[in-house]
């Protein structure tokens, strides 16, 4: 693992590594860099097998990471390939020429994400939800609990109390101390 | 088909799969064809999903898998949720099989806050346990459920009986049917109850008994075979290509097992080996899960058998209202009764997770594989095709 | 294809199945569950305390908190919010989570799992109160047993001088609990549900659950600005203060489980942050203050003082302290040992208060040196926060002896460094904290004199019911003080003019049937403890001298001489003079620092009232 | 070219192929090709080709019970034939084959599984209905002949259960169809089911199970709650 990794760095220039694992290692690549370095273990190293294309949104860092976890059945191992995208108007290599699966995955994350993969087949179809006019859902400044309350209202019969601001009231009643339980009690 | 069965040979030339190739244009306007809609309304659809399909007479030109009915947003509302609430609402994500989910996040949870060998080892004898209890009642659904693809109702009557002899005990032993919530980070939330083991192998003995009727029943059949053999084959070059896993990948000779190939729990110390066959086909997929069915009935006597009569169900972790996770990413895998699932997990060093994703075999099988697989299908058998890829809709959109 | 007749007629072996019994469950509405099922909830309402673990921790948001005032048969206790969790099932997915971290084990789910309606309004209902009919169900799921715990049960244990070094002459009156380290602090405040019940008992009403968290997530100076927020004295408090928070915190309200020490995690936070004015003001935010022309008078400076001087002075106001001793501190310097409260400790929590501006006049004796009266013209406001410096008397023969002392003249005589007589005998009477201190002092004192220990303890109350804390009475028997609970004193025995011991009685019972104070001994079991010196510490009255007779005329007093306060804690009929402290709440600095703080906020608004 | 490429080309042929036949603005020649004129909702009138026409242009109406005997016989006749429609909707259809195989046997209390909506009567919403299964549901159950009857199933379908606030899914299915009976569970048991069943027997033999026309009554309303989060309505307004 540490060989293959090493060797992957000397070609690619890896931004950072981390070793799970014995058996698992994440590390991320310049994005022009990832498709032709995922080609390469696909192809020579015999990481086969595509195990998931994910994304995760660094919302604070402004970047989504997009991430290819490959698997070599021979080796019994996983790599995991990061790599940090802009997050305004988010972009990437397509890389559906590799694996039949690949563009199920690239038009999921346009779905969820909103990132887009020029050249991948049918990645404009709509995937999992019909007619979604917000931003896609998985980015992290969109909020779910929000938006259900919004448009589905749940029902409004509850009403639930604070153990602690109840029980103050009801052991020293008329006795606020912070300005927050003043203005409570009023 | 009843040509095929009484013996008469048609004109190969004159079916249409025969004389359209790809080459063929397709005209949607010169209504030699026509769109049909298999569910998600339909009872012979697994579960809630749609297949469209571009047919001409009776043959499938084109297919293209709808899902989305089932999506809940998962891995949306696991970032919102404590680490230890995420296990509740994980476990949804896949109704056929539950436990694996549960396994996922805390195994994923104890990996990345530093408690994976402080579980103890009972915990880890019992999830194992329950893990193949959930792939035999998996199993016990979609064995017969592939005959009843073909009309072999009986087989499925006899299966769900003995599933819902397995839900007892699970019943017994987690508190729940169906969604068990039992693997919990840092162990288990149940001791086995007394009387277990013997109750178990009362019903594997059923099952025993089952595996010998199912086999007259739907292997040694004509029926079954005549439609099963040939149908939906996967060839070995198509493995790493679409991603196939588990029980599809090993239909056609590639012997592709989490348990050997990335041990986890204790399946070391357990004797078997992932059975394997070569001609890819609908037939042989069913004929591997059959031989699955026995070999997780000895799995569960191994496991039995060789866990210790008692120990600690957890480790002692932290506060589960105040659990923080350092910022870490993992990627956690098993083999299930579909193949290769597994969780992609993320931290941030917050109380809950950053991202988790679901890697369910039934994405690339249910969708690439599928569509490419029913090209040139019979409208009847696209729903034997499914439940050979075995399809589960929740683990795409989760 | 080929097939064979052999594939056609083996199927047909399924109908064998025509002469097996059937498997259909007969009558399947009457079905039991499995024994550990998960089915609909039960709440045993008289346990429950309504902390609000189960709210906290369910995912789906299907747990309320509904009061439960006006529901027949259901009493609250001590430490019970008065409110029980109401389940949505419309929200519920059966995870059990709220049975598993529930903090009584009241909570658990029944076996039952039918419930059919037409109205979905009519899913919610609060187990216990609202009857329903599987309450009585016994089968279902608990709580895990054998390790199985969703927080730590057991108090990390801090680091502590053990007995016979502790009362070594060397360091005798040092500081003998070490207080946490930083993993021993987090590992600690991880145990908290965060449930607030603590912030409601507190007089104060402390953030506690908040600080916690501020250990946890280990910033020390968000950890101050929660406890400034609500309390000037962290230090002080940290050590001596009565934690009532602790005796309710939901943590340790099974057998077997402790409570969080809140006290411990108080100093730890406090302990953190170095003695250092300045570094206070940046924490807080109090470099700079705009003063305004108003100037309070405070009488004392005990806890109640201080922390009205405190909140005043960030107010703007001009704050003065007259103090009759040299040092400020009140009981808290004069009434505790310092192998409990160490001086520094005082020193830091007044040096902060002081350099936000608040003036202190030592060895000022109101009454003598400065009449109320002419506080009353010099300032706006006067605020009264005098203590308990008065000792009691039991009265019995022979107390008037010379060699009976009061407690409290003892104590404050060990910390200014005045002569403290000690005899090789010493029995104390009484049962309470300052009976502890004094029992404890006193051994130090003697191991210093004679090399050992030999003090005997006697208190009316049996040991369950001693009033003292329990950790107070074992460190005490750890110094080989002898405690004799259980025992009323009947005469102080003389011999040639010298007191010999003391002539206790069994107690049977201290209150008679009405509640009034009228103890019933057991007359034959009478013993003699044996003692040079007698020191009584039965409890301690108010010192009013600073009053003037035309003053005393204007004031009520209530029942036990307490002078009677509105509810802006002005004395009845003085309008400028506000009373707070031990002598209107009764010894105990949290509530002197809750009622000091809120008579702060009472002469804020009656000197802003004009407007 | 290998076959899995030649498939690929395939498929992107047919993409080419139906986006011709959605631009083109060829007329029809043929007499079933022609265009049909009918009356929305809104009063206007449209022309939709017919192959694309699920069009239904009336309201659907309530019915009146019958004199007093005869809706008491058809009551009981109905309440004893419970045809329910075999549309898993959520994972609370995992507990309906156990019902349907010899363990549980529904069908000795007149329960059976049906595969079209054209020939069933009640309707299981097994749990949670993410809002594109919604649209599908609406459009069954407009399909399923009256009197018909629907089971909700679990915490999901009565205030949202655990998905309470997924953006996928709805918090209240009785804001859009009206539910005749629910069961409490996640997800209820068989035996649960079969008391769910026991429960709507009950209330059709009383005549109580009247959501049907209680739909038909509401039923601007409840279209109205219905595009309210349905945002691509591209589906008729009368279903049936």
């Amino acid at each position: 693992m540490k060989e293959l990794i090493e060797k992957l760095n000397s070609k690619y220039d890896l931004q950072e590594i981390v070793y799970q694992r014995d058996n698992l290692a994440f590390t991320a690549i310049r994005k022009e860099n990832a498709i032709d370095a995922i080609t390469y273990l696909r192809d020579y190293e015999e990481f086969t097998h595509l195990v998931m294309m994910s994304c995760v949104d660094w919302i604070e860092d402004g970047k989504f990471q997009l991430l290819y976890l490959l698997n070599s059945p021979e080796k019994k191992c996983d790599i995991g390939i990061k790599v940090y995208i802009d997050r305004e108007n988010p972009e990437m290599f397509s890389a559906h020429h590799l694996w039949k699966s690949v563009w199920t995955y690239q038009r999921e994350l346009k779905e969820f994400y909103g990132i887009d993969f020029p050249g991948s087949p049918r990645v404009n179809d709509d995937f999992v939800v019909e007619g979604w006019e917000e931003i896609p859902f998985m980015r992290r400044d969109f909020d779910t609990h929000e938006y259900a309350e919004k448009t589905y209202f749940p029902r409004g019969n509850r009403k639930t109390n604070d153990p602690a601001e109840y029980m103050r009231k009801k052991l020293y009643p008329n006795q606020p101390v912070t300005a927050k339980q003043r203005k409570d009690d009023k | 088909m009843i040509n095929k069965f009484l013996g008469f040979k048609p004109d190969e030339k004159l079916l249409p799969h025969k004389t359209v190739t790809a080459d063929t244009e397709i005209d949607l306007s010169s209504h030699k064809y026509q769109k049909i809609w298999l569910g998600p309304n339909h009872p012979g659809v697994t579960g809630n999903m749609a297949v469209e399909l571009t047919v001409q007479g009776n043959t499938i030109m084109r297919a293209k898998t709808h899902v989305g009915y089932l999506h809940r947003g998962f891995e949306k509302l696991i970032e919102r949720r404590l680490f230890v609430q995420g296990f509740p609402t994980s476990i949804r994500m896949c109704v056929a099989e539950p436990d694996t989910n549960e396994y996922f996040i805390a195994r994923a949870t104890e990996e990345l806050s530093g408690y994976a060998d402080a579980v103890p080892d009972y915990a880890n004898w019992l999830r194992m346990l329950s893990l193949e209890m959930a792939r035999l009642q998996g199993l016990l659904r979609g064995v017969p459920g592939q005959g009843g693809t073909f009309a072999l109702g009986i087989g499925v009557q006899w299966g769900v009986y003995l599933r819902d002899l397995i839900l007892d005990r699970f019943e017994e032993l987690t508190g729940a049917r169906v969604y068990h919530m039992y693997i919990i980070a840092g162990g288990v939330r149940g001791n086995l109850p007394a009387g277990f083991k013997a109750r178990m192998e009362d019903n594997l003995r059923d099952i025993d008994d089952f595996i010998i009727k199912i086999k007259k029943l739907m292997f040694d059949n004509s029926v079954f075979k005549t439609r099963a053999k040939g149908l939906a084959v996967i060839t070995p070059d198509m493995v790493d290509k679409f991603g196939i896993v588990g029980t599809n990948a090993r239909c056609c000779g590639v012997k592709r097992d989490v348990r050997k190939d990335n041990p986890y729990l204790f399946y070391e110390k357990l004797d078997f080996d992932p059975p394997t066959a070569t001609d890819g086909d609908v037939y042989s997929r069913t004929w591997i899960r059959w031989q699955e069915l026995i070999q997780t009935v000895d799995l569960i006597r191994q496991i039995m058998a060789k866990m210790p009569e008692k120990g600690d169900i957890r480790c002692q972790m932290p506060n589960v209202l105040n659990w923080k996770i350092p910022k870490g990413e993992t990627y956690v895998r098993l083999e299930s009764g579909r193949g290769e699932m597994g969780m992609y997990y993320v931290t941030d060093g917050s109380d809950k997770p950053r991202r988790i994703n679901l890697r369910g075999p039934s994405y690339n099988h249910a969708i690439s594989v599928l569509e490419h697989m029913l090209i040139g299908v019979d409208v009847a058998d696209v729903h034997a095709i499914m439940v050979s890829l075995q399809t589960c809709p929740p683990e795409i959109e989760r | 294809m080929s097939f064979n007749l052999k594939d056609i007629l083996t199927p047909f072996t399924a109908w064998a199945n025509v002469v097996k019994d059937p498997v259909t469950i007969k009558d399947p509405f009457t079905r039991e569950a499995a024994p550990r099922y998960r089915g609909f909830h039960a709440n045993d309402v008289q346990v429950c305390i309504g902390c609000g673990s189960c709210e906290a921790i369910c995912e789906n948001q299907a747990i309320d908190l509904v009061p439960i005032e006006g529901v027949e048969g259901i009493e609250t206790k001590d430490g019970d919010s008065g409110l029980r969790p109401s389940v949505d099932y419309g929200r519920c997915c059966w995870c059990a989570l709220c049975v598993d971290i529930c903090t009584t084990d009241s909570l658990r789910l029944t076996n039952a799992y039918t419930w059919v309606d037409t109205d979905a309004d009519n899913f919610i209902f609060t187990p216990g109160v609202d009857k329903k009919e599987w309450d009585d169900k016994q089968e279902g799921w608990r709580k895990p047993q054998d390790g199985y715990e969703f927080y730590g049960k057991e108090r990390v244990h801090m680091e502590e001088m053990h007995s016979p070094e502790r009362i070594d002459p060397k360091d005798s009156f040092v500081e003998f609990i070490k207080g946490y380290s930083k993993e021993q602090a987090q590992q600690e405040a991880d145990r908290c549900v965060s449930c607030g019940i603590c912030t409601a008992t507190c007089p104060a009403h402390m953030g506690i659950p908040e600080y916690i968290k501020a250990i946890r997530n280990d910033d020390m100076e968000e950890g101050m600005r929660v406890l400034y927020e609500t309390n000037p004295l962290p230090e002080i408090c940290g050590r001596i203060c009565t934690h009532k928070c602790e005796d309710v915190c939901s943590v340790g309200f099974k057998d077997g489980s402790d409570a969080l020490s809140i006290r411990w995690l108080k100093r730890y936070i406090a302990d953190q942050i170095p003695a250092d004015t300045n570094q206070y003001k940046d924490m807080l935010g109090t470099g700079d203050i705009a003063k305004n022309d108003k100037k309070i008078a405070f009488i004392g400076s005990g806890p109640a003082s201080l922390s009205a001087a405190y909140y005043l002075a960030l107010l703007g106001y001009n704050c003065t302290i007259f103090e009759k001793l040299p040092e400020a501190g009140g009981m808290m310097r004069y009434g505790i040992p310092s192998y409990r409260l160490p001086y520094d400790q005082i020193n830091k929590d007044v040096d902060y208060i002081v350099s936000l501006g608040v003036e202190m006049k030592y060895n000022v004796n109101i009454g003598t040196d400065i009449t109320l009266e002419q506080l009353n013209t010099d300032f706006d406001a006067v605020y009264a926060g005098t203590g308990l410096h008065l000792g009691r008397s039991t009265r019995i023969p022979g107390s008037e002896h010379a060699n009976v002392y009061q407690s409290v003249d003892l104590l404050r005589d060990i910390v200014t460094g005045a002569e403290v007589p000690v005899e090789k005998k010493v029995v104390v009477i009484g049962g309470g904290n300052v009976a502890m201190d004094i029992t404890r002092s006193m051994a130090r004192l003697q191991m210093e004199k004679y090399g050992e220990v030999n003090v005997i303890a006697t208190s009316l109350e049996d040991e369950e019911h001693m009033p003292a804390d329990r950790e107070e009475v074992v460190e005490a028997r750890e110094e080989n003080c002898e405690i004799n609970p259980g025992y009323g004193p009947q005469e102080v025995v003389l011999k040639d003019g010298k007191v010999v011991g003391l002539k206790v009685w069994k107690c049977l019972s201290i209150f008679d049937e009405t509640g009034a104070f009228n103890p019933k001994y057991d007359e034959s079991d009478e013993r003699i403890f044996e003692g040079d010196m007698v020191i009584e510490s039965i409890g301690q009255g108010m010192d009013l001298s600073y009053l003037s007779e035309e003053i005393k005329t204007k004031i009520e007093f209530g029942p036990r001489g307490r002078i009677v306060v509105n509810e802006d804690w002005q004395a009845k009929g003085l309008p400028w003079l506000f009373i707070g402290g031990d002598i209107i709440e009764g010894p105990d600095v949290i509530h002197g620092i809750a009622n000091g703080h809120r008579g702060a906020m009472a002469i804020d608004q009656f000197l802003n009232q004009g407007r | 070219m290998s076959e899995l490429d030649l498939n690929d080309k395939m498929s992107e042929m047919l993409a080419k192929s139906e986006a011709n036949v959605k631009n083109s603005k060829k007329d029809f020649t043929r007499p079933e090709d022609e265009l049909r004129e009918v009356v929305a909702p809104d009063g206007s009138i449209i022309k939709i080709n017919p192959l694309y026409d699920y069009f239904s242009d009336e309201k659907p109406k309530e019915e009146k019970p019958r004199n007093g005997v005869v809706e008491k016989f058809l009551n009981w006749a109905r309440s004893e034939s419970i045809w329910v429609l075999g549309f898993g909707t959520g994972c609370g259809s995992i507990e309906i084959p156990p019902l349907v195989t010899p363990r549980f046997d529904m069908f000795r209390y007149g329960v059976e599984m049906r595969p079209t909506p054209r020939q069933s009567n009640a309707f299981i919403i097994s749990g949670y209905l993410s809002v594109k299964t919604l649209k599908r549901v609406i459009r069954t159950y407009e399909q399923m002949p009256s009197p018909k009857y629907i089971i909700a199933l679990g915490s999901c379908t009565i205030n949202g259960g655990m998905y309470y606030d997924s953006y996928s899914t709805i918090n209240r299915l009785d804001k859009y169809i009206p539910v005749d009976v629910y069961i409490a569970g996640c997800m209820p048991r068989p035996e649960a089911l079969l008391h769910g069943f026991a429960k709507l027997k009950q209330l059709i033999k009383d005549g109580k199970a009247e959501k049907a026309n209680e739909y038909a009554r509401n039923f601007d309303e409840y279209k109205a709650n219905q595009k309210k989060i349905i945002k691509d309505w591209n589906m008729p307004d009368y279903n049936w």
